[in-house]
């Protein structure tokens, strides 16, 4: 048998972007810096030298206007990938983006759709505070017209960014920071993870946790002490947002009759409210217990070190809950610690950006 | 020209009737513009638009049928009764969509120009706009993208010197020239009186071959006035934001009775022949609104087709 | 005793404004057309005249650089009262929104604050469509820092809007364009109704509805029909969506043992998913039924009269849920119909805008 | 000016101590402007800036211990930890606050101009910009509405060519003078060589007199260069993006150099009093660098505190 590749999420992202450009001719790749030294974290490496700089561009500041230009490209057939360094950059461009690509199939009857795809880099740690690590999410997600696609690992990168630009609805597709140097096995070839359709990472049968981007992985961190514990969980990775895959999480729950929702943003009125709310109406007999939400705080980010010592939950405050879900007791001090300082997912992580 | 105002006359004539029932704004006044640039233009052009937009979708060549019924949200609309009279489109004729938001359609039909540009520049983006549009951000923004990357964008103000009920000044400074002030930006850009169809034809014709020669964008701005109430079927003059003086010198300035007596000092074409062209148009428009009567409604559950493509 | 003053939501929007202007020099009021003889559907009327064109003023159709103009006065105290006639426009300003009023005084320290107030008004009916008609409030309650307030009655609209131009935080105030007529005794003097507290607007014992804005009218309509029928609803009006008083609403729910939220935005990842959500999790034993929401579709709104025939729930769809959750038989003949047609409110309101 | 310089040498020179945790952008090659525009400004005259504002929070004359002590992260910091190397504000001096997002501050500046006049153009606002900014819309939105209001603002553009790791090229035409495109919006404009602080000086202080006497807004471009990477303590010049050549050609244009040459050559002082300043800078940003060590981290549960004024 042959070795598993393994390679890293950001590799992952440029071989989609590779494989796209190169599979059709109609994909253009462009935002501030897609060909500058940094390549985006390296996720636009190689691209302008493979395409050329007709498909592969800079562009001026301006995020408003650049997501027109890609309303308008894609009206001709073209499938554009915008690219920002960080999510709060795109706040500018909400009139394109809500007024614009979400509706543009819809009120003009059917005729155009717009099949762009924005990549929205969620930023986290070492101080990138207040304007520079908000993942808004939840705001696309309550916009009829448009996906919202956010994926947990190399492997499903690849597929699911492959899926989103060829899709045929504007798709903003949303990768967390801290998940660019994680790796897993991704097949050399081109693949598609299907939109709206999420992933049993793990089988259980005592709780049910649906999770989405970075907070997978700190289920799964909490999962291999909780297994240990012989508490036995379900997660579910979302993938897609929205239009959300439901159908899985009532399976799901209707087994385990316990639910967990983590997000990465903060929790209120946020995309776990969504899912508390919808599993509750729906499948209100199947719930032993009230289900719960783990999100980050109703804060804006602060810069400090300090203070956002316990900004963003992990795989500890994960654990916590489930056993107190599960009517555990749990001593804390048994709950593994991370060898990272907080404010860095690891070594490769380091000063200012 | 003759077609638009009649058009819009007898849009507004029947707006009473509470049939079109969605926020409708006239250009009656300013078909010059529309009429002057689209001559300019062909099938493979592209244009966008804004809230005003039905001289423009016409002038095009865009179906008078289905733009009236899409004013009644009838299933024959041109965006089958989803978008009403501010978001029209007739892809037939590349007329690519008129948006609500001032300024949402500029960049979109930049967009449009770069992937003109991306097939050789084989079409010319055609985008119109209002002069309130150019307070917008994403007005220099696009402009600004237009010129870095030399767009056949031809990017056309129609400065009716009014913006719903405010005049220029809490808008823009008083010696302001917006085509002076977006020349300095990088780009070529001409000024004519956008009441005179030939000065208009002509202006964007020298525009055109600009474009096509040079591989740049440029920019026109035509000077007008809107002769209804900013949106809805009726004058307003009363209400007291402009002077009936003012608009008396406009109406004066008819660019339909200009570009006539043109014709018929120069003997050009005779009067008579103008009268019969009147009867053949308000033929065609009595045919669209009979068209757009009889046009079913859409069914209610039609609400969720094409959400997603 | 002397008869109430009845007077309608936009004299009243237009007293609070006056009075907010006439006791502090500071309230400033600006926005397209907060001078033009329309006066943004009255509620502006007579403030040019009387506090003069320094304080009330037109603007560029600039909404994201005006918004931050507001941002820049407030930081000097004035406390600047922004209108858009549409909450369509304002997506224009979501940077200055959330980048900067939000978190201004969170981000610098708690130094200074953003007293900003931003009216929105929300378009209905008469073809407005997919662009003139949204409420994206869920947004601004998603976001820290920011409040939400979305009055129901002329009465509230003055006492809601006096405490927001004063309250030191930015607040987001949104008019329902179809409550602009209505009516209610709206006391001549100066008061304020504190933000973050919901009303009781019918006490009862059967069920919990909460609603917000324009739905507060339709449930008090539905109420008419279930009190003859003899079911008894709570009906609690949040009039501050965010931060939400949850209290009132718990011992509601205590009480009632149901619960149904209604919306005046699309259902998906909407501010009732929110309440649902908290409730469940909070009040998880009281409750004897599934929750239930009654929103919008998710669709955009289309422009056809034909196609928003059954996009707005009204009463109608109250009813049939109440009588449905209450397990009672209901005909739906019964139900009294709206007398004007489903795309305005009254004869008032007749034409483009 | 030496001030600003041995700031940023003593920030780059610690910043892999990995104690200041916060994304940081120096300023190193561009103080000749912070120092030749604030010369000029009164306490009472407010500021606002961006992302790469240490030279104007200094200029302004923003404290120092407290500026180091928030890139640290630390109760005692301008900000009180809550905002970092791009959030800095003194409101003792009049320094409003500087922001993160491109654009973002510019209408903040511009909204503290209009409070001004309505206080009878009692002090000056100025805001400080990058060239990258002037592709925002909001740019342009900023300063139409300062131009039709006439707003005391000074609108101060550094252009150091680069924005992250992108010149000039892909993002305003080749030939496009920034002063000269938004001198045709309708605002006096001056430029000047932002490396000679003498010129800043005297540039400022014309545009000064002009704001005071016509009680108008007025822009300033300054040409500038920076020396290190666009964010992080590092030199960069070998990733690629721009030539060692050129950097040596600005790095020959060193401000501070080209200042104390001035100075020496024409006698206005002597070198010795040149090095005796360094010496006492040194001993203050050394000083600054201990307070800030010292500070206390904030408490982790602080972060819920002034989320609500
Ligand atoms: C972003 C935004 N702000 C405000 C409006 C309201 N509005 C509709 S049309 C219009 C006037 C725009 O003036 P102009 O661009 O000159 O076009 P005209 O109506 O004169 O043709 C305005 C302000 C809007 N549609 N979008
Ligand atoms: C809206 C927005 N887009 C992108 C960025 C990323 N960014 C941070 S600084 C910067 C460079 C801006 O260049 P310029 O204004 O010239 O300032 P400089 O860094 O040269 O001082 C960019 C693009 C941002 N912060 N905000
Ligand atoms: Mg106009
Ligand atoms: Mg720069």
């Amino acid at each position: 048998m042959p070795k598993l590749r393994i390679i890293k999420f950001h590799e992952s992202i440029n071989e989609a972007m590779t494989i796209a450009m190169k599979s059709n001719r109609k994909v253009l790749c462009f935002g501030l810096g897609v060909d500058d030294p940094k390549r985006i974290f390296n996720t636009t490496k190689n691209l302008k030298e493979k395409f050329g700089a007709n498909r592969v561009f800079d562009t001026p500041t301006s995020e408003n206007a650049m997501t027109g230009v890609g309303i308008g490209l894609s009206l001709q057939g073209y499938l554009p990938v915008m690219v920002h360094q960080r999510f709060d950059f795109f706040l500018l461009a909400m009139d394109q983006l809500v007024n614009g690509a979400a509706k543009w199939f819809y009120m003009f009857g059917g005729q155009k759709n717009v099949p762009i795809t924005i990549r929205l880099i969620v930023g986290r740690g070492w101080g990138q505070g207040p304007t520079h690590s908000q993942s808004l999410h939840s705001w696309f997600a309550h916009i009829p017209g448009l996906k919202v696609v956010m994926p947990s690992s190399a492997h499903d990168a690849k597929g699911l960014l492959l899926s989103s630009i060829f899709d045929k609805n504007p798709v903003i597709f949303i990768e967390h920071r801290w998940l660019h140097n994680t790796t897993s096995f991704v097949p050399k070839e081109k693949y598609f993870i299907p939109l709206s359709k999420s992933n049993i990472v793990k089988k259980g049968s005592d709780i049910t946790i649906v999770a989405n981007s970075y907070m997978t992985l700190e289920a799964i961190k909490a999962s291999e002490f909780l297994e240990i514990n012989k508490i036995s969980i379900e997660i579910i990775d979302l993938r897609t947002i929205s239009p959300i895959d439901y159908s899985t999480i009532y399976k799901s729950v209707k087994k385990t009759k316990k639910l967990l929702v983590l997000d990465i943003s903060n929790e209120k009125f946020g995309i776990a409210a969504e899912i508390v709310s919808n599993i509750t109406i729906n499948l209100f007999k199947y719930l032993k217990i009230p289900p719960a939400i783990i999100a980050s705080p109703n804060a804006p980010t602060p810069t400090s070190f300090a203070l956002t010592k316990n900004f963003y939950p992990t795989h500890k405050e994960i654990i916590i809950k489930i056993f107190e879900m599960n009517n555990r007791k749990l001593n804390k001090n048994n709950i593994p610690k991370n060898k990272n300082l907080h404010d860095v997912p690891g070594e490769w992580f380091k000063g200012p950006f | 020209m003759i077609l638009i105002r009649e058009v819009e006359e007898s849009i507004a004539l029947k707006y009473s009737e509470n049939k079109m029932r969605c926020p409708t704004h006239l250009c009656i006044g300013q078909e010059a513009i529309s009429s002057g640039v689209s001559l300019n233009l062909r099938p493979i052009d592209t244009v966008v638009s804004t809230h005003r937009s039905h001289g423009h979708y016409l002038g095009k060549g865009g179906n008078l049928g289905k733009m009236i019924a899409e004013i009644y949200g009838k299933t024959d609309g041109c965006s089958k009764g989803y978008g009403g009279s501010m978001h029209l489109i007739d892809l037939d004729v590349n007329f690519m969509g008129s948006t609500a938001i001032v300024g949402n359609s500029m960049p979109v039909g930049v967009g449009l120009a770069l992937s003109s540009k991306l097939e050789n520049y084989k079409s010319i983006s055609c985008i119109y706009f209002g002069e309130g549009c150019t307070e917008e951000g994403i007005f220099s923004e696009s402009i600004n993208f237009a010129i870095v990357s030399n767009l056949p964008a031809l990017f056309v103000c129609e400065n009716n010197f009014y913006s719903v009920y405010s005049d220029l000044k809490p808008r823009q400074p008083k010696n302001r020239k917006i085509h002076k002030m977006v020349s300095a930006m990088g780009i070529k850009t001409f000024y004519a009186d956008g009441n005179k169809v030939l000065d208009v034809y002509k202006t964007t014709n020298k525009a055109i071959k600009y474009i096509k020669k040079y591989k740049k964008p440029v920019f026109l701005e035509f000077a007008t006035y809107r002769w209804r109430e900013h949106c809805g079927p009726n004058y307003d003059n009363s209400i007291g934001y402009r002077t009936e003086k003012e608009f008396a010198k406009w109406k004066n300035k008819d660019p339909i009775n200009e570009f006539k007596n043109y014709l018929v000092k120069n003997k050009i074409i005779n009067a008579n022949l103008i009268d019969k062209f009147y009867l053949s148009t308000n033929r065609k428009v009595a045919r669209a609104f009979k068209f757009a009567e009889k046009s079913n409604f859409p069914s209610e559950k039609d609400l969720f087709k094409n959400i997603y493509a």
